[in-house]
């Protein structure tokens, strides 16, 4: 399913912008998935690669909303299919307290999301990107850890 | 026999009005019949309930809503049971159902023919409202 | 153990043994089966129809009764018990029936399917058991053939009921032999009986009950019991019924006369 | 106290005399009677300006680091925060047991001098007398009796480890001091009451007050890098820039830095001189780990793992409904 | 933002992939703006950049322009991330110098609006210069490889590899969890679509297998733990005790006669027939040792008996036998574990816990000569010969619900049509029915032989489905519908035959984990790349072959056998391994010491080591990380655990990371 249509309509000048990062050997597989199913989802939705959601640092979550995304992913293997076999539990311990730090420093939940998605699951993938980017549509663009300086 | 015409587009609404009342997909389905195999009260069915999905596939929508068919179910949901696509047959025939007795003066009961019906001292009410809910609206 | 009941319309008229039995020997049990203030009828048959909702009203009263009390709501005939127990599995997955329902209804607070709605024999299964069962029993059926009809309305759809295996159920063989009697299984005992199709063409209801006394006979049955007021009446108007005149009973009759309340 | 000043002053003469160690970090009074600090002495004649009194607040572990690089053999009295911090670099690898002996003191909790102030308004106290249920503040021409949660500080109030955990020899009997431990995290509680641009306001208000000193990193136990990322080009997240960015990233960054590592002993925030509540950081951090992970405290031993280098197959996480898979 | 950086010579390829990707994002557009980005120096694009001469034009263009880094936007690097690696390598760059843009999966196929497609192709492309701009050159380390395979599974695919790879010269063990080799094959009768006899062509192989110099076999064991990396796995093997001397014993089976204990049901004869405590599979297990089943065994039960230890010509019995842990290295593994069939108490309409409703694994055993019933087909129950005979196919396959299994079993078309020509074969007089969905019969030969069961044995076969089994006395009514002429129909059979979807074994998952590797929902072993590379996994070293990786019938599981040997004799063959050169490396000078990055590691590739480093003139002494190469697999877990930032991963470094999000956010 898509949501290019209804996004349209629902707000024009506010271009909200994801910034993915996805795990070399499942969820960027997945996003590969959606793209060989033609899954539909919004262009806001821009991929980094990393070799494993272990290897995502709490600077590069910051870095991007400092620099204009309004929303962040981080995505990896479920827990047991990591391809470095337990790299994806580290993940799991780390951003459940990184994600409630932030929270409690004022930055939505729903801005900043970790999920395990899998090659397989390219519908996954998009619905995903799809829900975040409905999320982030209700709260607005992201003002917060942002750096005034930072424009073209 | 006549050649039977296909116009995916006659029936649309009915069609999806189908969708909505059921939100079952007749795509689903790919035609192994073990619906029909297992339904127990065949006997006075003019089409078999494979076929009923079948039409519906096909888009022949009057096919279906002028079938017996429809009023021979018992909704014993043995069909839905054993589908192994998931389709859930008995949600179909009852939206098909739906459709035609929402229609004005479509009802195939009505309330005061029940009284016909209770001369039959033994005949549980559960029957009688049964009936009313599936024959009439 | 305290429960709320559902009697329903056929358990107050014409199934009233079906009703009695049980209270009964839930009294005799020590079971308490609390009926519900003014209950309304559950419609008979589950509306399939997404867009119904007004249909479900009555099943939601009900449950969110029960649930108030906390108490879990128990239920003896098998139409009831499969409308009301579906409206609940909606009320719990299906979020615009929830949303609906509650917009009529308007009760203190929404109900979202936290109740829970079980039949008389889930109630002796579960709650109060079997093994326990047998050990109450005063007069076994000693050896009584008795075969097990369920019908569909207790096993179908399996994923909602949740009742038994709907192919090759089990509870009601179990409940037999925990009164003393021998549970003959024969292969028609979850084939359908026609239903309120007998209102619109006997000849159906005829075949399709006929189907499942031959098979019954040919094991060797001498009586059928079941939980549903229709398949009783469907059974035993069936020509196969009377020509080998096998008696239909309901199974709370079984357990009234084993308990000796009868 | 005073038998404890004491025996610290004799145990440090020995130590000294003996060749036991090379130097001995303790406390010393300083120019104010409601002032003690950190104190380093090598020789022997020395041992008698150190004391142990109601304001020997200051965590002396840290400083091991550095004297240890200098000196073979270092003394030093500890109380409970100290020892946990003392854990907490060992497992860190920053000093080496064997280099230390340490002298434990069990703490009754200190006391905060601007508690004291406040309490007095524009009255100089002179004196603090322990009495049978509180203290007495003694100034020219009043006394006042007060109890210990009136002037204690807050840290000191809900202190988990009053009793040095680990040691060589242990000064006094220890201590119950677990006034409000439950109240731990009373505080951390309240923020997460308030909705997401309270919250974020709050710590806007916060950081903005970050004049990026230092200090608190410099006094932590658990901030012991050799070279901070902060200090670290290469990292490229160094920006010092007096911007509401990248205050919020380097206290985030710090907070996290010593997640599974922090030992709560309070330090970070009392000496922040723009009263930045950094404590408040550090304790949801170990809220949170308590919570999914199950208890931890760092710094309790130096070898049960911390909670970020290890896992369990059966963990949940904070962030999916269903919480892990 | 790239403070210090000396300007690049940066080529930027932006690739049509024909109207893939040119349909969605305006390819000319996004070489405008790759032109503007700071470091490119070249910037062009082409229909296909991956074929000869869209390469070609790359070195051209690397050459004239004489450029030092290289930015792919086309598809995902995981389709052709080598292929440009060589080709920039051919040129003189090295391979880790160039980056992909992913514009086709991850753009162009996901969006509808060409401008916002164009858009973010812009981005991606600009994220990709902003890495490629702090890429440094990577040179590949090196491993030895151990000349040693081991094969997971001694079926038909395990045999098969294992007799390739030892031919090829290179030693091999097969670990095999039965007490015999030969597996699933070993319990058919005949085969289709030649009808030999299974046992017939391979018994000699597991002959072959056992005599083999090179080939080891370690029967009734299991793998316990893998470790390592290819070229170097290591792995324990769980020997269970056999409670039977394999040098001493003979095979001569006294034991298994005289076995006092028969309760136990014979996994080889699918239940149909029982066997001793201690017992042989079946006639021409390898090796010919039996073994005693623990469960079953008086003796080990309650330390009386001992029977077989009396009677034992050669005493090669012994009760004190206990299970016995080995370690081997090997530089390859095959896994072919197989498959199952799925348990049908779910489909209590076919009747199945009644006698004469059997699995068409039962069938087999049935017709087989040395079978239950010694190749008499005859009922379960009475013994009698049937003379109506109900297969139904799809029972549990094509199947979306949780009874089922989604896919298509494969094979069962052409053995249940196998079954039923054997029985014609045998006894004309016997009337079959085949109920199909659909009959799938592609492979050679295979159409043929599913019509010559309709055409010259006149099988009976009805499209439809079976609704339900009504046993009646001695016969079974079978309520199934002709969906052709659209009649509902009964038969009175005496046997049906229920061809039970395959699935993957359960022991599958926890295999899984052992290798590191995936599956895919339905538990088989997912291959690297469905086309391209099928017989891998995603794990280097790690091959797969036969029914583990999906339904396959004997010639397809054979040919993926002979595959997986191959690239393992190609593995075994290389002297070094190169390794993959992303791998994380300690700056010493920054490394406190706290170690936390050895204790996440999965790999346990950091440990540490003292060092002494001058600090202002003065030697300080100090700990640090230190990395093992060979190891490192390049999680980068370890570059999250270091706080400041001292590890940090090649070609995924703090800063390539921190310049890709920059560019994405500008």
């Amino acid at each position: 399913m898509s949501l290019d249509s209804n996004i349209a309509n629902k707000n024009e000048e506010f271009k909200p912008l994801i910034v993915a990062f996805c795990c070399n050997w499942c969820s960027y597989a997945g996003a590969d998935l959606a793209g060989t199913s033609r899954l539909k989802y919004p262009a806001n939705v821009k991929i980094i690669r990393v070799p494993c959601s272990c290897r995502v640092n709490l600077n590069f979550v910051l870095r991007a909303f400092q620099h204009g995304a309004d929303g962040v992913v981080i995505a990896g293997c479920h827990p047991g299919d990591c391809h470095y076999s337990t790299g994806n539990y580290h993940t799991r311990r780390r951003f459940s307290l990184i994600t409630n730090l932030t929270e409690y420093i004022g930055i939505e939940k729903e801005r900043f999301k970790v999920d395990w998605i899998s090659a397989a699951e390219g519908n996954k993938f998009a619905t995903v990107m799809n829900d975040i980017l409905e999320d982030v549509y209700k709260l607005g663009p992201n003002k917060k850890l942002r750096d005034a300086r930072w424009k073209i | 026999m006549k050649k039977m015409k296909i116009t995916p587009d006659k029936y649309e609404n009915e069609l999806l009005q189908i969708k909505k009342i059921s939100s079952e997909m007749v795509n689903d389905c790919m035609q192994c019949g073990k619906c029909t195999a297992g339904c127990p009260a065949t006997l006075e069915m003019d089409l078999l309930p494979h076929q009923i999905i079948r039409y519906l596939q096909l888009g022949q929508f009057h096919k279906v809503i002028e079938s017996k068919t429809i009023w021979s179910c018992a909704s014993c949901f043995t069909c839905a049971a054993r589908c192994p696509r998931g389709v859930d047959l008995a949600k179909l025939m009852e939206a098909i159902r739906l459709i035609s007795l929402r229609k004005k003066g479509n009802n195939r009961l009505n309330v005061e023919d029940v009284s016909q019906l209770m001369t039959d001292q033994k005949m549980p009410q559960q029957a009688i409202v049964s009936a009313l809910r599936k024959y009439s609206k | 153990m305290k429960y709320s009941y559902y009697p329903g319309c056929t358990l107050k008229t014409k199934a009233q043994e079906l009703e009695k039995f049980a209270l009964d020997s839930a009294n005799e049990l020590g079971i308490e089966l609390i009926e519900q203030k003014d209950w309304q009828c559950c419609g008979a048959v589950y509306p399939m129809g997404e867009d119904e909702i007004v249909t479900k009203l009555s099943s939601v009263r009900s449950l969110a009764a029960a649930k108030d009390r906390n108490e879990k709501l128990v239920t003896l005939c098998s139409a009831c018990h499969h409308v009301i127990k579906r409206v609940n599995e909606d009320m719990k997955k299906k979020v615009e029936v929830r949303e609906k329902v509650n917009n009529y209804l308007q009760l203190e607070n929404d109900y979202k399917g936290e109740g829970e709605v079980i039949h008389f024999l889930e109630m002796m299964r579960d709650d109060f058991g079997f093994e326990q069962l047998s050990k109450k029993i005063k007069k076994s059926l000693n050896g009584r053939k008795i075969g097990a009809y369920y019908g569909c309305l207790l096993l179908r759809p399996e994923k909602d009921m949740k009742f038994d295996d709907s192919e090759n159920p089990i509870i009601m063989e179990n409940f037999i032999e925990a009164l003393g009697g021998v549970a003959i299984k024969y292969p028609y005992r979850t084939e359908c009986c026609g239903g309120y199709l007998v209102t619109e063409n006997k000849s159906i209801t005829e075949e399709m009950t006929n189907n499942i006394i031959r098979s019954a006979v040919m094991n060797g049955i001498e009586e059928i019991v079941t939980a549903c007021p229709l398949c009783k009446y469907n059974l035993e108007n069936s020509h196969q019924a009377k020509k080998n005149n096998v008696s239909v009973v309901y199974f709370t009759e079984l357990l009234a006369e084993s308990l000796n309340v009868k | 106290m005073e038998n404890i000043t004491k025996k610290i002053r004799a145990i440090a003469k020995q130590a000294l005399i003996n060749k036991d160690v090379d130097k001995i970090l303790g406390w010393k009074k300083g120019d104010l009677w409601s002032e003690s600090y950190p104190a380093f002495i090598t020789k022997a004649e020395e041992a008698d300006t150190l004391i142990w009194d109601l304001f020997c607040i200051n965590n002396l572990s840290k400083f091991l680091i550095k004297e240890l690089q200098k000196h073979d053999k270092i003394g030093i009295f500890i109380k409970g925060c100290d020892s946990t911090s003392f854990n907490q670099l060992l497992k860190d690898h920053r000093i080496n047991r064997d280099d230390v002996v340490l002298y434990g003191i069990p703490c009754e909790g200190m006391v905060n001098p601007e508690k004291i102030k406040k309490i007095m308004l524009n009255d100089r106290v002179t004196g603090i007398k322990k009495s049978e249920n509180g203290f007495t503040l003694t100034s020219k021409n009043k006394t006042k009796d007060v109890s210990g949660e009136e002037i204690k500080y807050d840290k000191c109030i809900t202190c988990i480890s009053p009793n040095p955990v680990v040691y060589d020899e242990l000064l006094g009997d220890e201590v119950k001091n677990k006034e409000r431990e439950e109240e731990r995290f009373k505080g951390v509680e309240e923020i997460e009451a308030m909705t997401p641009d309270e919250r974020y306001e709050f710590w806007k208000g916060e950081f903005q007050r970050c004049i990026r000193c230092n200090a608190c990193r410099d006094i932590c136990p658990a901030c012991s890098c050799v070279k901070c990322v902060f200090e670290n080009q290469n990292a490229e997240i160094s920006g010092k820039a007096k911007t509401e960015d990248e205050d919020s990233f380097f206290h985030i960054v710090r907070a996290y830095h010593v997640a599974g590592r922090c030992v709560d002993c309070g330090e970070c925030a009392r000496v922040c001189p723009a009263g930045i509540p950094l404590d408040l950081l550090n304790r949801k951090i170990i809220k949170d780990i308590n919570e999914v992970y199950g208890e931890f405290n760092a710094g309790f031993d130096s070898i049960t793992p911390a909670p970020l280098v290890t896992f369990k197959l059966e963990d949940t996480d904070t962030f999916s409904k269903q919480g892990g898979k | 933002m790239q403070g210090g950086i000396k300007l690049r010579k940066i080529g930027v390829f932006v690739c049509w992939c024909g109207s893939n990707i040119a349909a969605t994002v305006d390819v000319e557009q996004v070489v405008q703006e790759a032109n503007k980005m700071s470091g490119v120096a070249y910037a062009a694009d082409y229909q296909y950049m991956c074929s000869e001469i869209g390469q070609n034009m790359m070195k051209d263009a690397i050459l004239k322009h004489n450029l030092d880094r290289v930015v792919i936007a086309a598809c995902s690097p995981r389709m052709h991330e080598g292929t440009f690696r060589r080709a920039a390598e051919e040129s003189g760059i090295n391979p880790y110098l160039v980056e992909i843009a992913n514009i086709r999966e991850q753009c162009s196929w996901v969006h509808k609006d060409k401008k916002a497609g164009t858009e973010k192709a812009i981005a991606l492309t600009r994220a990709a210069v902003a890495k490629v701009t702090l890429n440094t050159e990577l040179i590949p380390g090196e491993i030895d490889v151990v000349k040693k395979a081991l094969i997971i599974g001694g079926g038909i695919a395990g045999i098969q590899a294992a007799l390739d790879i030892a031919d090829a010269g290179y030693k091999v063990d097969i670990v095999e969890k039965t007490p015999s080799i030969g597996g699933r094959m070993a319990q058919l009768d005949k085969t289709f679509p030649t009808l030999d006899c299974s046992a017939c062509i391979l018994t000699p192989k597991m002959v072959d297998a056992a005599r083999h110099p090179n080939i080891t076999l370690h029967t009734y064991s299991e793998v316990e733990k893998i470790s390592g990396y290819v070229g170097n796995f290591n792995v324990s093997i769980k020997k269970k005790a056999r409670y039977v001397d394999m040098d001493k014993c003979t095979g001569c089976r006294i034991c298994t006669e005289k076995c006092p204990s028969k309760k136990a049901k014979s996994e080889f004869e699918e239940g149909l027939k029982n066997r001793g405590a201690v017992y042989i599979p079946f006639a021409q297990a390898v090796p010919n040792v039996p073994v005693i089943d623990t469960d079953e065994c008086i003796k080990l039960k309650t330390g009386k008996c001992g029977l077989c230890e009396k009677l034992c010509p050669s005493g090669a019995i012994d009760f004190n036998q206990k299970d016995e842990m080995i370690t081997e290295e090997y530089g390859a593994i095959v896994v072919a574990s197989g498959y199952d069939i799925i348990d049908l108490d779910k489909f209590g309409e076919y009747q199945y816990d009644h006698p004469d409703v059997i699995t068409s694994l039962e069938f087999e055993r049935i017709t087989n000569a040395a079978g239950p019933t010694n190749g008499k087909f005859v009922r379960p129950s009475d013994g009698e010969k049937p003379k109506k005979v109900v297969f139904v196919q799809c029972v549990g396959s094509r199947d979306k619900t949780e009874r089922g299994k989604s896919y298509c079993s494969k094979i069962c078309c052409m053995y249940t049509a196998k079954h039923s020509m054997l029985i014609k074969e045998k006894y004309p007089d016997i009337e079959a029915y085949v109920f199909y969905i659909d009959v799938r019969t592609p492979g050679k030969n295979f159409d043929e032989f599913q019509r010559r069961a309709v055409e010259k044995y006149g099988v009976q076969y009805i499209k439809g489905m079976v609704g339900k089994i009504f046993p009646e006395g001695k016969k079974l009514m079978v309520h199934g519908v002709d969906t052709m002429s659209g009649e509902t129909l009964v038969i009175d059979a005496d046997m049906v035959v229920l061809a039970a979807a395959t699935k993957a074994k359960s022991d599958a998952v926890d295999l899984k984990r052992k290798l590191n590797i995936s599956t895919d929902i339905n538990n088989f072993f997912t291959e690297a790349h469905p086309k391209l590379r099928p017989v891998e996994t995603a794990s280097a070293g790690i091959y797969l072959a036969g029914a583990c990786q999906g339904p396959k019938d004997i010639p397809e599981t054979v040919a993926q056998s002979s595959a997986a040997a191959a690239k393992v004799i190609g593995l075994l063959n290389k002297s070094k391994l190169v390794n993959n050169p992303c791998v994380s490396a300690v700056d010493e000078s920054l490394c406190s010491g706290c170690l936390a990055c050895t204790e996440m590691c999965p790999y346990d590739a950091i440990s540490f080591k003292n060092i002494e480093i001058d600090d202002h003139g003065q030697k300080i002494k100090k700990v640090v990380a230190d990395v093992n190469e060979a190891l490192c697999h390049g999680c980068g877990g370890c570059t999250v655990t270091c706080r400041p930032g001292a590890i940090d991963l090649k070609g995924f470094t703090n800063k390539q990371i921190l310049a890709e999000v920059d560019a994405i956010c500008r």
